[in-house]
């Protein structure tokens, strides 16, 4: 053949294809210094949020975020990128709102491109009890000014095409709620945005660095005992996710947060099919098709408590029969790639975030499958509470008292839609 | 006075198990009367009581009388008669094992019987059922509760070689459990039906 | 085009057969045995694609699954997205194209079979090479339960790719005599075109068959396309072999440069010659046999090219058949189009590259060593250890039940590989304390000829100018040397960092040729050792698998099962509309000719309220409890008294989470003094039986109590409306119905035709009702004599909604549907089912929580839409009045929002059940729904709308 | 997918079990005398160690048993199973 030729026949780059390229620069791989304002445990989506608003809006830069990996390798890294603010309660969607609306200014707050994108949630109603729980759901997202609606089945359709809204199907759809602003974003994207800012304001962002205890004087903490030697904290911040147990069990304190394996998984790349997010909780699957086009899924959390970042195959199989079932299209994608990771989640399916019974420390766990949409929310609502020293009115609901006092925020009881 | 009409729930499914292979035969077991017994310590008391030893092997079953005893749990037994009504088995059975702090229940029709006979049944139970099968393991006497597809079984194996299964399913189950098994035993016929 | 690049002779085709297939639309032909990979190789077409992201022309680097170039669509006989070229078995009628990238999927359903089958073992031995059939041969012969899975069409592994020679005769005899002596073990499983690709905790190996691809349109409809093994092994062998793994130089992804052992592979397996003019470049011996084989089948060998300064003990025989070696020196880079035309050659030393001249050739061939295949022992959380020698990753640690053998150990002679795979075998079954056969011999194979150490060398630096931007390490993402160096300088340094930088390994050959590569380069920008850097974790599957291959038959009418009653099919005829319950399907409504369904309910409705109306209410969970201490465990478990109740009487209760939450309510029967039949709700059957056993077995097993589900032990059939009395009457005349005899909330024994039926005056309507309880045996014939008995007062079957309407007329609340986990028996205004007299019960000691004494709990009322028309959207949210009729701006603080919500035929309005902040307090005032952006107001009202005072039911 | 070894039926698929948590919690004596907080603890806090862990399982696909087990979190690994009437084994 000739070069002629070969010039004709180059097919031209696949849609999706080029992701924008990451920057030159990130973050300083730091030492750990002897003493930081604040030392923050985890350096996992929240931990680094929460660096970067007490940066930015409180001038707080003598920080220190500790991380016993790599940087947003625990579930920041293993998410299924889901974001949305459609929460029943006004506790929830006021924060997952906060949250969605700092996401929609974030890619130039961190001048980084997070590739969010607001394709939409459908969340499928299969049953007259999932219809009223939607409804209810939508008026009270819609009173709370959370963008949603609720969708007969020719409407669902419409907006994706290949969900089977046929009503011969073992479960029918019978309709959807929809929050056209809710979307998807690149996880490693945000996590490196919020990293890179960070480490510009001159926060220490430490690697390999595991906490192996604190140091305490009275109700104060005084230092945290690391694998890279003792760093003393004026304010100590626990955004440790699925490992948050352990850490509270080396300060005493008592949290009321399981850890479960929850899995994800994703198909090879994917011309365009799939152009919104949707999620059943009655057929069991949520999916999206990521931007270079590969359908991205989330599995069911495993029964059991566990910190193996796995999870039981035959979770995936149910996954993969509900994937067909909903879009009969899937049936010959490939499954590519399987993971897990540690989902901590409370009894009433809330956050637990806000004081400790130490002074100086501040809790924020709890979020089980919510954490990712949560993260620039949390992120300013917890740099606000360690700044101001008092919790912010977004995360003030979500106290460890209410299991005391049993104002619970039951997401999980009014049978919300998880993940 | 004349019995009422019986019907039972796989009456729809007859004509296509009649199309099965020998080597996967399923016939509707006809309904027999079934007690669930529950026994503490069971003893030479319990025994004559009741006139059977109830197994206490795990994961077995015995002939007992014109029917039989299958171990369903450390305190359960699950006892069928095939002369008896259920209201009689039942009274029966209560009134051995009541002074005994036992209790029985009739559970005649909570579920219904499949009998799958043939050299390919051991490959269409596992394609449902993760427990072993094989005949050295899966003999005549064994049984075990487990789950067969997406219903919950009672399994007797009724020969050594695996050849012969009693499957106790829940009778809300039953369409469901007859579809899977039709939909398992295709590969095996001659003349797909599918 | 005819194959000009197919061999005279030899291979495993057959040559006999010839069959058609179209490649971006060209028709070519091949033979049965050849893969697409191979068939195109011997139309002499080495591009199959173009690259996601640059378009650059890629080809077949490899010889299977490990292949980074050769990515195609499958268009017939079905659509199916993005598979290898080298791993698609040849059929009639393929046909394929390249992909750039994206796969498609099929626009219409799938309609091939997929299943599972559990299978048990005491040894697994995965790979069918000379370590597997090795392993698998002890196994059997010691009498084990024996399961051999390969991935391949037939046994021998490496041996299909070479002419080695064992017992003096060609391998592939031994292979089919091992094949055949186990084919005789009758417990032994052995399965070809099966690849293990999820290694489990406690010996759980998921393999993938493929069962029907390579017949194609001959493929049987009844029989699976393909089948998931869920092994479970007491004992695994691990025997998967090694992938040759590519040295990076500049545009080295070139068609045309391919891995050495793959040569080899297209020429001994498929009779294909994959060029004419080859240059060989490694830094080990083992591509000395891909020269020397092309040579001897007559392809023209340039020269090999060993980086390696001493080169290699082999060079003799090369130069002998007159190949040019060259020892220290390196492939720099390519040159050509859509085909190598020249390899740059330079001279290597100490890292430094000299001046580089082309060699004209049309196959470069590559080898930097082999990469064990540890995929499952890594996915069996097997560490791993870095081999400075060999260049690879190798097992680290001995894991309890499985074994690595062969290549996959790190063991590349032949000799060797049988060895291990036997030692492997025996390690199994030691662990089984099952001993070895007698006769267990392996085959002898020649000496092997000791190897010169290979040079560890992971790329050629760039002397392009290009600064390694045609340096390619991952050609399925177009990933280079120069993006590692870029994800570097960020400042990254965690191996995972630089692979999400990079998207390394995350395309479909999940990195099986860049994983190690990537390790090693980004070692060498780090300056530091390679052990430091690691791998990226190894994740199931080892290679992609059908999202319908795991649904397996858990699809359409077996995707979840459909529960029934006995009148199933009666309902079926009757036409009625199902709704699921769980998984029950329950009818919903009977619509008669013309009819919707507000049409029939409020049909349904006016004869349960005005004659006699009937529902099977069948899916009731019902539960026996037994025992002298029955009694004491419903006081403790219900919020109510039941050790008060009489024998012959019935009494209605509640439950609650011992966060004091309602999780269930239903009536209670008290059969005997030691007995009572417990009805749950439908959704509550197995949540309820399960919550009894929990406290019983692990929290009270000192109580003399047993409780058995029943739910299918009886049909229930309530029997509603001012005329049931005469139904039921008639039906049973031997029992004295008079509410004076059989008054409300008790139950009467007694037969029908010698069947024994249980009557109960239950009402979940508020009218007079009778509930039948009856053997479902006897369910059809009793449902009809009810029918014939209540024709005369136009008895009317009805469904869940009309039993839904009847209830919420009496404010009876649905458990699930107006309770939601927050709600007390307080809230539901059920103060009166609570017992004060006893010290404790489940869910008691929550009640006094702060937060349950807030007067603003949401509380169970009634609703009345003013307008005596609009019916309220169940879900429907409710705010305060608002006199200008307008919503305020967002956030709108709620009061609640209704649960229930429908037409009444008896109120002839609609009306709604709420949950309302302090709603009874507000009980008369008049609040707003917002309803399609319009306030609706409503009257709250209190939850019992028809008669208040129970004369009905009571009469 | 672990192999759980019923202490009745032996070893099942883990499919075949539902998980009840951590072991040894039991129900107060006198629930009234408890504080808020106390009572709050007993329905709401569980242990969460990263590691091994006394849990209840319950055969439900089976013979419907309650039983303890000592399971490894950190991986998974079942380290023994024993029955409601035996006690808690004395682990190093």
């Amino acid at each position: 053949m000739t070069l002629g030729s070969s010039h004709a026949t180059r097919t031209p780059r696949t849609p999706g294809a080029d992701l924008p390229e990451h920057p030159d620069s990130l973050w300083r791989d730091a030492e750990p210094k002897r003493s930081y304002d604040v030392v923050i445990v985890g350096g996992g989506g929240h931990g680094l949020a929460t660096a970067h608003y007490l940066a930015k809006n409180h001038g707080i830069t003598n920080v220190a975020v500790l991380e016993k990996g790599w940087l947003a390798g625990g579930n920041m890294a293993r998410n299924t990128t889901i974001i949305r603010s459609n929460y029943l309660w006004d506790e929830s969607s006021a924060i997952y709102e906060h949250a969605l609306k700092l996401w929609e200014g974030l890619e130039e707050d961190l001048d980084y491109p997070i590739l969010f994108s607001q394709r939409g949630v459908l969340n499928l109603a299969h049953t007259l009890q999932d219809v009223r729980d939607s409804v209810r759901r939508v008026e009270a997202n819609k009173l709370n000014g959370v963008d949603a609606e609720w969708l007969e089945p020719d409407e669902v359709r419409k907006i994706c095409p290949v969900v089977n809204t046929s009503t011969d199907i073992r479960y029918p759809v019978l309709g959807a709620t929809y929050q056209p602003r809710a979307g998807i974003a690149k996880h490693d994207y945000v996590a490196w945005g919020f990293a890179r800012r960070a480490d510009e304001a001159g926060i220490d962002l430490i690697q390999d660095c595991e906490v192996t205890g604190f140091t305490t004087d009275g109700n104060r903490v005084t230092g945290v005992q690391t694998t890279r030697g003792t760093i003393s904290a004026g304010k100590v911040a626990l955004c440790a996710a699925g490992h948050t147990s352990v850490l509270t069990d080396m300060l005493g304190i008592r949290v009321p947060v399981q850890s479960h394996p929850l899995q994800a998984l994703v198909s090879e790349l994917l011309e365009p099919v799939h152009p919104t997010v949707v999620m059943s909780n009655a057929v069991h699957v949520y999916v999206s098709q990521a931007h270079k086009g590969e359908l991205v899924m989330g599995a069911g959390v495993d029964s059991y408590n566990g910190y193996g970042q796995r999870g039981a195959f035959h979770i995936i199989e149910r996954q993969m029969a509900a994937a067909v079932e909903l879009f009969p299209v899937f049936a010959r994608a490939h499954l590519l790639r399987t993971w897990g990771g540690i989902v901590d989640v409370s009894p009433d399916a809330s956050p637990i975030v806000g004081r400790t019974p130490y002074d100086n420390v501040y809790l924020n766990c709890g979020w089980g499958t919510g954490g990712f949409k949560a993260t620039p929310g949390i992120g300013s609502a917890l740099a606000h509470t360690i700044a101001h020293d008092e919790p912010h009115p977004y995360v003030a609901p979500f106290t460890l008292d209410r299991f005391v006092t049993g104002a619970l925020v039951d997401e999980h009881g009014a049978a919300a839609v998880a993940h | 006075m004349a019995e009422l009409l019986r019907t039972h729930p796989l009456e729809g499914w007859r004509t296509a198990f009649e199309r099965l292979p020998d080597t996967v035969r399923i016939a509707v077991e006809p309904f027999v009367a079934m007690v669930d017994v529950r026994l503490g310590t069971v003893g030479a008391e319990a025994s004559a009581a009741l006139g059977v030893d109830l197994p206490t092997a795990p994961n077995t079953w015995v002939p007992a009388g014109t029917g039989r005893a299958v171990w369903l749990g450390p305190d359960e037994w699950l006892l069928s008669s095939t002369t008896e009504t259920p209201e009689e088995l039942e009274a029966r059975v209560r009134a051995a094992v009541v002074g005994l702090g036992g209790s029985a229940t009739d559970v005649s029709a909570q579920r219904i019987g499949l009998r799958l006979t043939g050299a390919r049944v051991r490959d269409v139970l596992a394609k449902g059922c993760s427990i072993d099968l094989h005949p050295r393991v899966f003999g005549r006497g064994s049984s075990a509760q487990t789950a067969l597809g997406q219903a919950g079984v009672v399994l007797l194996a009724l020969s050594d070689a695996a050849d012969d299964v009693l499957v106790l399913v829940r009778s809300s189950f039953a369409g469901y459990l007859a579809d899977w098994l039709l939909d398992a035993a295709l590969e095996f016929t001659s003349t797909p039906n599918d | 085009m005819t194959s000009t690049f197919r061999t005279p002779e030899g291979g495993r085709i057959d040559r006999a057969t010839t069959v058609e297939f179209t490649f971006d639309g060209q028709t070519l032909t091949g033979h049965p045995g050849d893969t697409l990979a191979s068939a195109l190789l011997a139309n002499g077409r080495h591009q199959v694609a173009t690259s996601i992201k640059f378009g650059r022309p890629r080809g077949i680097a490899a010889a299977w699954a490990e292949d980074p170039g050769g990515l195609v669509q499958i268009e017939e006989p079905f659509p199916e997205p993005m598979l290898l070229a080298t791993t698609v078995e040849l059929h009639d009628g393929l046909a394929a194209h390249g992909l750039p990238g994206q796969g498609r999927l099929a626009d219409v359903p799938d309609s091939a079979r997929y299943d599972a089958v559990h299978h048990h073992v005491d040894v697994l031995v995965v790979g069918a090479g000379p370590s597997g059939l090795a392993a698998a041969l002890t196994a059997a012969r010691a009498g084990a339960r024996v399961a051999l899975v390969d991935e391949q069409s037939e046994a021998g592994g490496s041996l299909l790719s070479g002419t080695e020679r064992l017992d003096d005769a060609p391998a592939l005899q031994w292979v089919a005599a091992a094949v055949a002596e186990l084919a005789g073990h009758p417990e032994v499983l052995h399965l070809q075109r099966t690849t293990a690709f999820g290694s489990y905790d406690d010996g759980f190996v998921l393999a993938l068959e493929r069962r029907t691809d390579h017949l194609g349109a001959a493929a049987p409809k009844h029989v699976s396309r393909q089948r998931v093994w869920r092994i479970r092994a007491r004992s695994i062998v691990v025997a998967t072999g090694a992938h040759e793994r590519p040295v990076v130089f500049a545009d080295n992804d070139r068609p045309g440069t391919m891995l050495a052992g793959a040569a080899r592979t297209f020429l001994h397996r498929y009779g294909v010659l994959p060029g004419r003019e080859a240059v060989v470049f490694t830094t080990n011996d083992s591509a000395y046999d891909a020269a020397l084989d092309l040579h001897r089948a007559g392809v023209h060998v340039q020269a090999v090219v060993d980086a390696r300064p001493e080169g290699s003990p082999r060079r003799e025989e090369c130069e002998h058949a007159g190949i040019r070696v060259l020892s220290g020196a390196v492939v720099t880079g390519t040159q050509g189009v859509e085909r190598v035309t020249h390899a740059l050659v330079a001279p290597f030393a100490d890292g430094e590259v000299g001046a580089s001249s082309a060699i004209a050739c049309d196959l470069l061939l590559v080898s930097g060593g082999w990469n064990p295949a540890v995929h499952l022992f890594s996915q069996a959380r097997g560490r791993l250890r870095y081999d400075a020698a060999l260049g690879a990753f190798l097992p680290g640690e001995q894991l309890d039940g499985l074994t690595v053998a062969g290549s996959a150990a790190g063991v590349f002679d032949l000799a060797g590989c049988l060895a291990d795979g036997q030692r492997g075998a025996r390690a199994a079954l030691g662990a089984l304390a099952v001993p070895p056969a007698e006769e267990d011999r392996l085959p002898t194979a020649p000496e092997p000829v000791v190897p010169t150490a290979p040079l560890v060398l992971w790329r050629v630096p760039d002397t392009s100018g290009a600064d390694g931007s045609t340096s390619f390490v991952d050609l399925q993402r177009d990933a280079t040397v120069a993006d590692i160096a870029r994800a570097v300088g960020a400042g990254l340094r965690s191996i995972e960092h630089v692979k999400r930088y990079t998207t390394i390994g995350t395309a479909h050959d999940q990195g099986k040729t860049s994983g190690v590569l990537t390790s090693g380069i980004t070692a060498e920008l780090l300056g530091i050792p390679v052990q430091d850097t690691g791998t990226t974790t190894f994740r199931p599957p080892y290679t992609p698998v059908a999202f319908a291959a795991l649904a397996g038959r858990d699809r359409g009418r077996l995707f979840d099962p459909e529960r029934v009653t006995a009148l199933h099919e009666w309902h079926v005829a009757a036409g009625a509309v199902f709704e699921d319950v769980g998984q029950w399907k329950r009818p919903r409504h009977y619509p008669r000719p013309g009819e919707d369904m507000e049409a029939a309910v409020l049909r349904e409705c006016a004869a349960a309220r005005t004659g006699v109306g009937i529902l099977d209410g069948s899916t009731l969970g019902k539960i026996d409890v037994q025992g002298p201490d029955a009694a004491v465990l419903l006081d403790r478990l219900y919020t109510n008294l039941m050790s008060s109740l009489k024998v012959g009487s019935v009494r209605y209760g509640v439950m609650c989470g011992v966060d004091g939450m309602v999780i269930d309510d239903g009536t209670v029967l008290r059969l005997a003094e030691d007995r009572f039949l417990v009805l749950t709700t439908t959704g509550g059957a197995a949540k309820i039986l399960d919550w009894m056993e929990e406290w019983v077995q692990t929290e009270w097993p000192d109580l003399r109590v047993h409780c058995t589900s029943v739910t299918e032990q009886w049909c229930t059939f309530p029997v509603v409306g001012p005329r049931s009395r005469d139904v039921i009457g008639a039906v049973f005349p031997q029992v004295d119905v008079s509410n004076e005899a059989f008054p409300f909330m008790t139950w009467r024994d007694t037969t029908l035709d010698g069947v024994p039926v249980r009557l109960a005056r239950i009402s979940f309507s508020g009218e007079l009702a009778f509930e039948v309880y009856v053997n479902p045996w006897y369910a059809v014939a009793v449902w009809q004599r009810l029918l014939d008995a209540g024709r005369p007062y136009g008895i009317t079957p009805y469904g869940t909604e009309t039993m839904h309407v009847l209830r919420a007329e009496k404010g009876y609340p649905i458990i699930g549907q107006d309770t939601d986990g927050t709600v007390t028996p307080h809230d539901l205004g059920m103060a009166w089912a609570v017992s004060k007299k006893k010290p404790d019960f489940v869910g008691k000691r929550s009640f006094s929580r702060p937060a349950n004494q807030d007067p603003l709990r949401k509380q169970l009322v009634g609703l009345l839409p003013v307008d005596r028309r609009t019916v309220l959207p169940e879900g429907s949210q409710i705010v305060e009045f608002r006199t200008d009729g307008q919503l305020p701006p967002p956030p709108v603080p709620m009061l609640g929002h209704v649960t229930s919500s429908y037409r009444s035929a008896e109120l002839a309005r609609p009306f709604a059940l709420a949950l309302v902040k302090g709603g009874r307090e507000r009980i008369g005032e008049t609040v707003h729904v917002p309803v399609n952006g319009t306030l609706v107001p409503v009257e709250v009202t209190g939850s019992v709308l028809v008669d208040p005072e129970g004369a009905r039911r009571d009469g | 997918m672990q192999l759980i070894a019923c202490p009745w039926c032996g070893p099942r698929e883990e499919v075949e079990f539902h998980y009840g948590g951590q072991a040894h919690v039991p129900y107060p004596e006198s629930p009234a005398e408890l504080s808020d907080e106390e009572w709050a603890h007993y329905v709401f806090f569980r242990d969460n160690p990263k590691g091994r862990f006394a849990e209840r399982w319950n055969h439900s696909a089976g013979c419907r048993r309650w039983f303890n087990a000592i399971r490894d979190t950190a991986t998974y690994r079942f380290e023994s199973v024993y029955r409601l009437d035996e006690p808690k084994p004395v682990t190093p």
